[in-house]
């Protein structure tokens, strides 16, 4: 049997997919939470979500327009604060993965949530980091969630606002910062990074895209490895979780 | 003692040019009752700071009173950006120091605890260091560790002159009770020169007493208690009532442009003497709709 | 996932040597049963800490468990001296770094907020200071400050191995509650590198999801989680019941000698193999006398 | 009317005399308990009390045996912890009045708590600092009760658990401390500090004593000005709410 699904339902699939039960996760807007509680609530039932402004594993059961909504906090185990998450949990060095959504990204993982355009000319200043830095900066290692286009997946973005792995090689350690990107999940592939120049690997394509599809729509050339797997079809079940108890109004997954 | 006095009053201790520290997070819990009053008594030239920028700052900010923003970034979550912050950076009418939400909270929580600085491990290699250090900000350093020899980027504890706070329970001293996250409020009271609380409810001191762990802001730091019910409309309280969603597009159509702005203030701020009108301006029937459930709190 | 367990299991996870940071205040919601356990199960080479000493820390250092306390002093209120720390101190038998309450709290802040170090102005010119320089304390330095060049005295982070806490609530994840005033117990779970639970009551995931606010200890920082009814006796739980003011006396008298406290030891420790053992050889007449009346909590 | 009060209950009432509306108090075990509910049922109502575990304002039915009894705590306005009272109220510089009870102390108000005898050679270890030391050092100002003997006002004390002025003159200054003590209440006498030497001045005798009984009971000599006051009885009023409803049970004033 076929089953059929968005580009963004697989996103939050491979997104979950990459979660791992005990885990501490924080995670940041947008599909990252769709993402995180499809795990929660499908192979990683003892995995801990956590909301920077200070919500600790909700169970919402409407969606809400974003964190600040009270809807995301619903049945929540802890309401704490920014220093109780982002201090004491991330800054402390217990946050496994770190989740977030990016406007523009480097081949190096480097996120951009700030200035969209030439920061020494015209540019359109965005919604800044967050508690983005902090994840990308403090958490063992971090997943990115994004859209597959060239004016996304650039060469040089206007500004890191959430460092991956900064200029490649050993740079980020340099910088005095562990962890860094495992994971951009995009709607076209998935990517990791090669262990040693920090370069953004291709390791799958979803279903539906050849490989061309993928490179033509980048700014930079990932490294090709000799075999690309495709990336596995959401479940029946995963899917029937997204569309009945998470995100039933397509907040998300429009 | 009883602090409670009038919206008019308490907006009236702010001095121009103060540092005010704004209980918002991106469309909860903001000080709109606050900001409109300060917006008809036209007090400018102010510094706002918080964690994660919200309605309240843009609201001042797009009515032109205000000079410089701390903050880690914000939003109107999935209803826009925030507009007239992003528009005054871009035409470079208002200063921004642009941080991360945790290096914030460290900089209040440094205020609170009256530490000389904090050391922290964000902000390293990213563009919002760069863009500090480009500026010469004065409120990042480095410093060594004498346990380790490593070298540590440090921040200035950050000290508001006002922090106003939008609660949802208070009694007349100020000793009061926030509901839900608390994000970075308790350590912005703390870090504060002084603290003014608008309240949903005002309750006795005998209600306080009765729940003693749950008094997040001691009246001690508190200098005016103001009792305001609906004062964050149309941002959400939880346990109380929802964001406006019809309300928020208006906004986020009106943030578009400056004129359409100057209308929005002309219709929703300055032809309303206080926040009663404003609220019988939106309708009890809007309002009422808005109220939360009480068994989700939203 | 559950974590409950035995106590016996529970203490079994601590290694000899270990650090334990211990959650009693003087002679309130001290850890008993969890110390009378690792006593039968003799756990040697211990470090302990807490702000303030109490009777848990005492307990521990006559039954010779104890290598070195890390505190800001102590006592059992009106009771008396904690006996046994101090001779321990006196004859040179216990290694002690003396501090006061707010520097031992600021060292596990510094630890739970993975500070390299935090800056303090207690300490100065007085003789605990001069002791750590005396003995070349490895957990003081000074710095100056960036942004004013003043030198300030910084502390190193406390990051014991196991915090031990004892709580009023808990469910079996380790999501705890603390009723009454809470002193270092917070600081001293987020610094250490895991948390072993003793609640008087474990509740359902879903209470605790009822009251979000009121979880102090989220349950990801907790290995471990013991239910033990009356588990702090013969020291006091908050809303739960009082202190024996008869035993108190009795063990006072007992830690005056270390003959005395050897028979202490043998009667109400290692002839009891558990607490609720113990617990009947107080008799339930007392237990059921000490129990809090819930409108004033004691 | 003479009204018999005990010397311990003149040190109470002297000390709340001290004690001012408004202000905010961090106070010690013992006789400063007393002292500070007695101002704050009398002259001095919107004073806020600080207890260091993180109890402010209660108002006790019951007399508690310290601190730690939930007694000291009942009806209290908030309950926190340590880092709340001695880090954002105390160490932020909140505190204008430290209240201290001191098993020793010298002609410069350094206290001691920590070890009775000689340091070098036999010595009893006692209760050590607590918040003492933090109270000291912090605020705004420090009163200091203590008996009054000869083998308790010492010219040297084995170990400065709680700074005073240190060796007088500027050394607290240089030390890096602000404030210091203001009144040292004894059961014969209250003292204050010469601003400049910063030695300990005789400022008022209690009713009952002489000069000689003061000075004869003491190891080092105070500043003694010409004119010396009796210190001011406790009025009728004062005694009765003590009596009846701050320690009935003659725990601290037995």
């Amino acid at each position: 049997m076929v089953i059929d699904y968005s580009p963004n339902e697989l996103m939050a699939v491979a997104g979950a997919r990459e979660l791992r039960d005990s885990q501490v996760v924080a995670v940041g807007l947008g599909l990252p939470v769709v993402a995180s509680f499809l795990a929660k609530k499908t192979h990683a039932p003892n995995m801990t979500i956590l909301f920077e402004l200070g919500v600790i594993d909700p169970e919402p059961v409407d969606c809400g327009v974003g964190l600040a909504d009270p809807r995301v906090w619903y049945r929540a185990k802890v309401l704490s604060s920014f220093v109780d998450i982002l201090g004491s949990v991330l800054h402390r060095g217990r946050v496994d993965v770190g989740f977030l959504g990016g406007l523009e990204s480097d081949e190096y993982g480097n996120l951009n949530t700030t200035l969209l355009g030439d920061p020494k000319g015209q540019f359109k200043h965005m919604v800044g980091s967050g508690g983005a830095n902090d994840i990308a900066s403090n958490a063992k290692s971090t997943i990115i969630i994004m859209r597959h286009e060239a004016r996304k997946l650039r060469k040089t973005i206007s500004f890191i606002t959430s460092p991956g792995y900064l200029h490649g090689n050993d740079s980020r350690k340099q910088a005095g910062l562990c962890g860094g990107p495992s994971r951009v999940i995009t709607d076209k592939a998935i990517f990791g990074f090669d262990p040693d120049s920090k370069k953004i690997v291709l390791l799958s394509i979803h279903p539906g895209n050849t490989l061309e599809d993928v490179v033509n729509t980048m700014d930079f050339e990932p490294i090709i490895p000799e075999k690309i797997p495709f990336t596995e079809p959401p479940s029946a079940e995963q899917l029937q979780i997204i569309r009945e108890e998470i995100d039933p109004g397509k907040m998300y997954l429009g | 003692m009883s602090k409670l006095c009038s919206m008019s009053e308490a907006v009236s201790s702010i001095k121009p040019g103060a540092h005010i520290s704004l209980p918002g997070f991106a469309i909860t819990r903001c000080a709109m009752a606050f900001a409109h009053e300060l917006i008809r008594q036209q007090i400018k030239g102010l510094t706002l700071s918080q964690c994660v920028g919200a309605m309240d700052a843009d609201l001042l900010v797009g009515a032109g009173l205000v000079n410089k923003v701390i903050y880690g970034g914000g939003s109107l979550d999935r209803f826009g950006r925030l507009a007239n912050i992003n528009r005054g950076i871009e035409n470079g009418t208002l200063a921004a120091d642009e941080y991360s939400s945790l290096s914030v909270a460290f900089r209040y929580l440094a205020g609170a605890l009256g530490l000389p600085f904090i050391p922290i491990r964000s902000l390293m290699g990213s563009d919002l260091l760069n863009q500090l250090k480009n500026k010469e900000s004065e409120d990042i350093a480095s410093v060594d560790d004498p346990f380790t020899g490593k070298d540590w980027l440090v921040l200035k504890p950050l000290i508001p002159d006002v922090a106003v706070m939008h609660v949802q329970i208070s009694d007349d001293e100020g000793n009061a009770v926030i509901l839900g996250p608390k994000w970075d409020n308790c350590e912005q009271v703390k870090a504060s020169e002084r603290t003014i609380i608008i309240a949903e409810h005002i309750v006795s001191t005998e209600i306080i007493r009765q729940n003693p762990e749950s008094t997040c802001i001691p009246g001690l730091f508190v200098s005016h208690v103001v009792e305001q019910p609906f004062g964050a409309y149309p941002t959400s309280v939880y346990r109380e009532y929802d964001y406006d969603s019809d309300h928020m597009k208006l906004y986020v159509e009106s943030s578009c442009s400056e004129e359409k702005f100057a209308q929005y203030l002309q219709e929703y701020v300055f032809t309303c003497k206080d926040h009663w009108q404003f609220l019988d301006k939106i309708g009890s029937q809007i309002l009422s709709t808005l109220h939360a459930d009480s068994l989700k709190g939203y």
